[in-house]
């Protein structure tokens, strides 16, 4: 597989290993940065660190080089994250930059825009996030309401969207926009690359349960993007987007060839160190407890053998792409285990007691348990595509299926 | 019951489910959040003119209730309250009463007892001692006799109320068996530190006896009467918090419901999607259960039935396993918005959460019911 | 409720526990008898039960007194049930014959099948089965294949049934075939009363995985029935079955009023006594045990905590009738949690051990843990209703509503 | 490995399928039960020559696999053998081997191996004890010097196949710690009594050992290498016994899914409800779980990881509680059908139920996973 490479994996492995000790900082695992996720500065140092792991050779490792990445095969990114561990890195790029947005420019993208940003994402110099999801839509990607409408060599946008990781951070964005409205559902779509900064876009961030304002909401109020801004075709932006939702379901469950580094980037989540909870709160003695404590690091085991397991399997064609949404499906479920566990270990603490890491952060951490199944579509499609695409089973019912879509009924 | 008894209950319920329509909506939980305050005193006198404070104590102590059923109508306020997540004490002061009007074989509180009823003193149960999990009638804390009176020595936390409190009814160990105290937050030697709550509204603290001095009036019925008063107490803390539970359920299933016939994905409403239907056909029937056990539980305390215990124990098993498992599930039915700030599912979660997790949880009742059933 | 009643509840029940002391035998809770269901002296023994509970004025305590009952309220049913306990009582008689056939042709039936068939099966003369289900079926219980063609005053029926219980010691059966294959589907049904041992009809046990072989198969060919044998209107046959069901889900969850006496029917069930097994295992003082004693107890309690409640909102009009299937899930949830825990307990000894009663038999029972769930309508069917009937969710999509019969597609 | 060794072990792979679809399809396997037979000795020596009992024997001793990683291929047979429920002492067989060919620090044990390689002798593993949970390093059954060799007392239960067994493998306690001892059944003071079984064709057995005498030559390693015995042993108890439910659920899957394109219910294939849909994609994602962690599993036992133990109780953890729920789902999803005893299903049901409570349950090895994290 790696025959025509001039450097093997174990070579770039070493490689790598001493940039690192030579270029970035470590982290302390103790102590690691109170990050929020939310903060300027963050994203100003993790545009910095991106620079400097492009710098060193060694950004976008799985892009092709025409475009300013590596070339190289996931072995090689493989080999760069694990060395990476315990490294400071520009985590907070990985989703939806570089895993989603920029994988699907690289797929459906024309050439310019492979060359502007694929390579301005890789050097660091921009962020790329998703306009997609609509405040009337849930699960209902492609029933987009906002309107694109062509003016000369120009688009403008009226519209709202919601739930777009980071977009308070980024650049520019994918925005699927309706262009025909007397077509179907899926056929009257039109992906975009809208630059954020423009005049019109009204930008708000979302504050959660969990405190976290990392998404955000949009209006837009005749937003003017040129002609040059489609990826894709006109009318064909359902391919580009479906192309992208595959790359969101492979980076949310932990696949992506595309990602850089591991860890949390977003450390207001409770630890998941349950051996330490266990013997803090005085229960290592506990049965019950030990078995807790066993089912939940069983279950993350599983999902890294699965993730392993599934990714071969798509990549040698013994599953279908759709597979990825076992992976998506797979994290939620060991995301609530763990939430659920998490909670039944800190007992009365979870809801009362001292601020600060400890029972009480796994407390808060239960309100945002169904984000794991939420976020980068709910487990209830990835059950759809499962059901549909893997094992061949009848569609559920659409009522807005060949009809033009100016007839379907929305939310009220 | 007869029948004007069956009204005149209703009337009870309806101005209790007014009262909180008017003055705390969740428009004033969030603003009481926001403000960082827990509840407003001033309304908590007006909410207990009502009588919710009342319930439990008997007439000739300046209490009642309509229906002679005390603890039924009172499980019916805290029901009313759970609906809209209600803040105030209505929990602390209420247990704490139970273990007063109770405590017959000891000093007089009848004027504290004035004092809760009419919402001018508030009163909360300490408890829960740092580390340990749900065992009331094991506590650590010490009251060594000294003169006529006793010194308590040590630390209370998960105190509810504690920052607002007024007085506290103490747990403690003396020399012949658990015995219980009033103590005022005035009194030298105590120490109220505020900790961190799940909940919106309501604030928890951790309270340090420091040789606290308290005489012999402080004492709450006996050492032969204080495994009795604990039980009880612990029955009314878990009614209370079952009560609030159902009620939030209800309002959270409502409005799911309404939500999937609104809301359409797909040119259909959610409503529509089979695998939906089946997950609320669940819910419903976990609510229903949930009531029934509640029911079951709130009759047999009332009564004083000897399995009293068993069936507060059946109900904060079930409950609080299915409740926090229909409000997520609620959650993800709403899909991302059930998440956000601004959306009140999370703070119907932190009450469930709150009291899911508070006073044993379900798997600390599972354990007491094998100790009932004799294993 | 009560107050036109001569004979007040706690009157009956003294005068019902003086003569059950003085003419019932008891049961030794330590050695019940090793029933199997499935013996020709059981069904004899039962009978005989039964006559000497009618002879008693005990018999059909809920049916009216022009049919042979004692026309009293569930109270008085109630207080005998408990009064019964600890007595042999006629259990084999309770479903289908007393609390699903019995009620349904006291709903249903004309003056004369009212009069001849539940006087005799309050007598104990009488055994009723239900030939309901089709092989080809499932939960589709409207989709009868089996057919009834008129021949002059008669009717030939030709087809076949499935998980007939007890049809083997039966003496009528309420069987429902279709009349019109023209007619949508519930449209063209008709329900019949059978007697079973007719030319033409050939019955065979079917073996469960548990041993049981109290369900029955059947195949009718050329089985003639006279035209009185209709109970309600030809090609009215589904109304008859409705009520047929909400009966069946009525018994099967524990509500039904016309049930006399308590306990397992089939003592072939594993013994449920968690706390004699947690302390003949060793168990006794693990913690995670406890827990799974504690909640498998407290989930029993539920149970009869929501029948009770169900039951009187249903009496109320507080709910719908169609909450009875509330009851019915609770009972296939209950006996999941049950079956599951018990395995639990039982450890490796549920599936390698000492034959008998113990931990083996509890392997045995988790073999038809879906007995709960698939018996008197599927706990999926139970869902369907409940969101539909009880909350008013729209109906599921049928392919066979309101076309012809014969136009609609079987299993292959 | 090499694309000729790939090539090598899918024709191995395929020569037994080939062999357990002609050989020992279901209707086999039903016989059998019919008959109270567990398995058919001609047959299994047909087996053997096939290879699998060679897998886990090094090429010196008789045995050796074609890609030269036995573990992997003994995982392939068990997996096949577990898509129609096999006969056979496949299991305890290689167990004993696993034990027999590792303990190069005792006796000689060539002879046996030889015996086992050809299946002209049947071993099994000796190593629960009446009352205990899995807990193999710690054996009550004691072994005590005696002249040149020991006297064995003490019962020891749930043995597999003890009924047809030759020999077994006994874990024992001596003074010095535990130490394994290979007992023929025809050893004076040995008595075999049949125990009932779950399984359609597995059988279990009780063996009493009343001061049964044995040589020094009986011993198996030494007390020295004991405990890494026994891990191994249990470590391939468990992953042969995994990878056999694996091949079940695959097959019951497969007709689960069939049946539910085929049959219909109000004119539509159930395939095509939502609640259905779901529940079949859950499955599917279970079994593909459960695919990833034998693997993972397998892997490090083949390659004798330090993480294996982990691994292995991990994949316990993961199958055992998967598995059941999954054949319990395509039960339900089979209607009534699906608890008959005509229909097969209950004969996978019997199958991953015992391979689930044996060498261990989901909730054993989730309390080694504790020890093993350091808890």
């Amino acid at each position: 597989m790696t025959e025509t490479a001039i450097e093997t994996v174990e070579e770039f492995r070493l490689r790598a290993r001493t940039w690192l000790a030579a270029n970035v900082a470590r982290v302390d695992p103790d102590a690691p940065p109170p990050s929020s996720g939310d903060d300027d500065a963050e994203w100003l140092h993790a545009r910095e660190l991106q620079k400097r792991l492009y710098a060193g050779g060694f950004a976008g490792i799985c892009f092709p080089k025409e475009y300013g990445g590596l070339g190289l095969s996931h072995e090689y990114q493989e080999a760069f994250t694990e060395e990476a561990d315990g490294y400071e890195m520009p985590l907070l790029l990985n989703v939806p930059t570089l895993s989603i947005c920029a994988p699907t420019i690289l797929d459906m993208g024309s050439e310019k825009q492979k060359k502007e940003h694929l390579s301005a994402a890789i050097r660091g110099d921009e962020v790329l996030v998703q306009f997609l999801s609509e405040p009337s839509g849930g699960s209902d990607l492609a029933g987009v309401l906002t309107r694109a409408d062509r003016d000369g060599d120009e688009w403008v946008i009226n519209g709202a969207k919601i739930w777009s990781t980071s977009a308070y951070a980024g650049d520019y964005a994918l925005c699927l926009a309706r262009t025909d409205w007397n077509a179907p559902k899926h056929r009257g779509l039109t992906m975009f690359l809208m630059k954020i900064n423009s005049p019109g876009v009204d930008l708000r961030r979302i504050k959660q349960v969990n405190g976290s304002t990392e998404f955000c909401e949009e209006f837009f109020d005749n937003v003017v993007v040129p002609a040059d801004a489609v990826v894709g075709e006109v009318n064909d932006g359902w391919t580009v987007a479906s192309r992208q939702l595959f790359h969101e379901r492979t980076a949310v469950g932990g696949g992506s060839p595309y990602t850089s580094g591991r860890g949390k980037r977003d450390t207001r989540k409770a630890s998941d160190d349950f051996v330490a909870l266990a013997r803090e709160t005085g229960q290592a003695d506990d049965v019950h407890v030990r078995e807790l404590v066993g089912q939940a690091y069983a279950h993350r085991t599983v999902q890294e053998q699965l993730i392993k397991r599934v990714a071969t399997a798509v990549e040698s064609g013994e599953l279908p792409a759709p597979a990825m949404s076992l992976i998506r499906l797979f994290h939620a479920e060991t995301d609530w285990l763990n939430t659920d566990i998490g909670l039944e270990l800190a007992g009365s603490y979870a809801v009362a007691g001292p601020l600060g890491r400890g029972p009480l952060e796994l407390g808060t951490g239960y309100l945002s348990r169904q984000a794991a199944s939420l976020g980068g579509g709910s487990s209830e499609m990835s059950r759809n595509i499962i059901s549909e695409r893997l094992l061949q089973m009848p569609r559920e019912y659409a009522a807005d299926r060949d009809v033009p879509f100016s007839e379907v009924k929305h939310s009220s | 019951m007869t029948v004007d008894t069956a009204a005149e209950q209703k009337l009870f319920r309806d101005t209790t489910a007014d009262f909180i329509a008017s003055e705390t909506p969740l428009a004033i939980v969030r603003a009481l959040n926001a403000s960082g305050e827990s509840f407003n005193r001033e309304w908590w006198q007006r909410a207990t003119e009502i009588g919710w404070a009342t319930l439990l104590v008997p007439e000739e102590l300046g209490g009642g209730s309509v229906s002679g059923e005390g603890v039924r109508d009172l499980v019916g306020v805290a029901t009313e309250l759970g609906k809209s997540v209600g803040p105030g004490p209505l929990h602390p002061v209420n247990v704490v009463l139970a273990g007063l009007v109770d405590a017959t074989d000891g000093p007089d509180h009848g004027e504290l007892i004035d004092a809760l009823v009419s919402g001018t003193s508030i009163a909360t149960w300490a408890v829960y001692e740092p580390g340990s999990p749900w065992n009331p009638a094991a506590p650590g804390l010490t009251a060594s006799a000294s003169g006529a009176g006793y010194v308590l020595s040590g630390v209370k936390d998960r105190v509810e109320a504690a920052p607002q409190a007024d007085v506290f009814l103490v747990t403690a160990a003396t020399e012949n068996g658990p015995l219980q105290f009033i103590v005022t937050t005035s009194s030298p030697g105590v120490t109220v530190e505020p900790s961190g709550s799940l909940d919106a509204v309501k604030q928890y603290g951790t309270v340090t006896f420091d040789n606290v001095e308290v005489s012999a009036d402080a004492v709450v019925g006996s050492t032969a009467s204080t495994a009795a008063l604990i039980e009880r107490q612990g029955q009314i803390a878990n009614l209370l918090q079952l009560a609030e539970t159902v009620g939030a359920l209800d309002t959270v299933f409502n409005f799911t419901v309404q939500w999937a016939f609104d809301r359409y994905s797909f040119g259909r409403p959610l409503a529509s999607y089979q695998a939906l239907k089946h997950r609320f056909a669940d819910m419903k029937l976990w609510i229903e259960a949930s009531r029934a056990t509640l029911d079951g539980a709130t009759q047999a305390v009332q009564d004083r039935a000897d399995n009293a215990p068993y069936l507060v124990s059946v109900a904060k098993s079930y409950v609080g396993q299915r409740s926090v498992e229909i409000v997520q599930d609620a959650v993800q039915l709403h899909g991302g918005i059930g998440v956000t700030w601004e959306h009140d599912l999370h703070l119907f979660l932190r009450r469930v959460t709150v009291n899911r997790q508070l006073f044993g949880t379900p798997g600390e009742h599972r354990r007491l019911i094998a100790s009932q059933l004799g294993l």
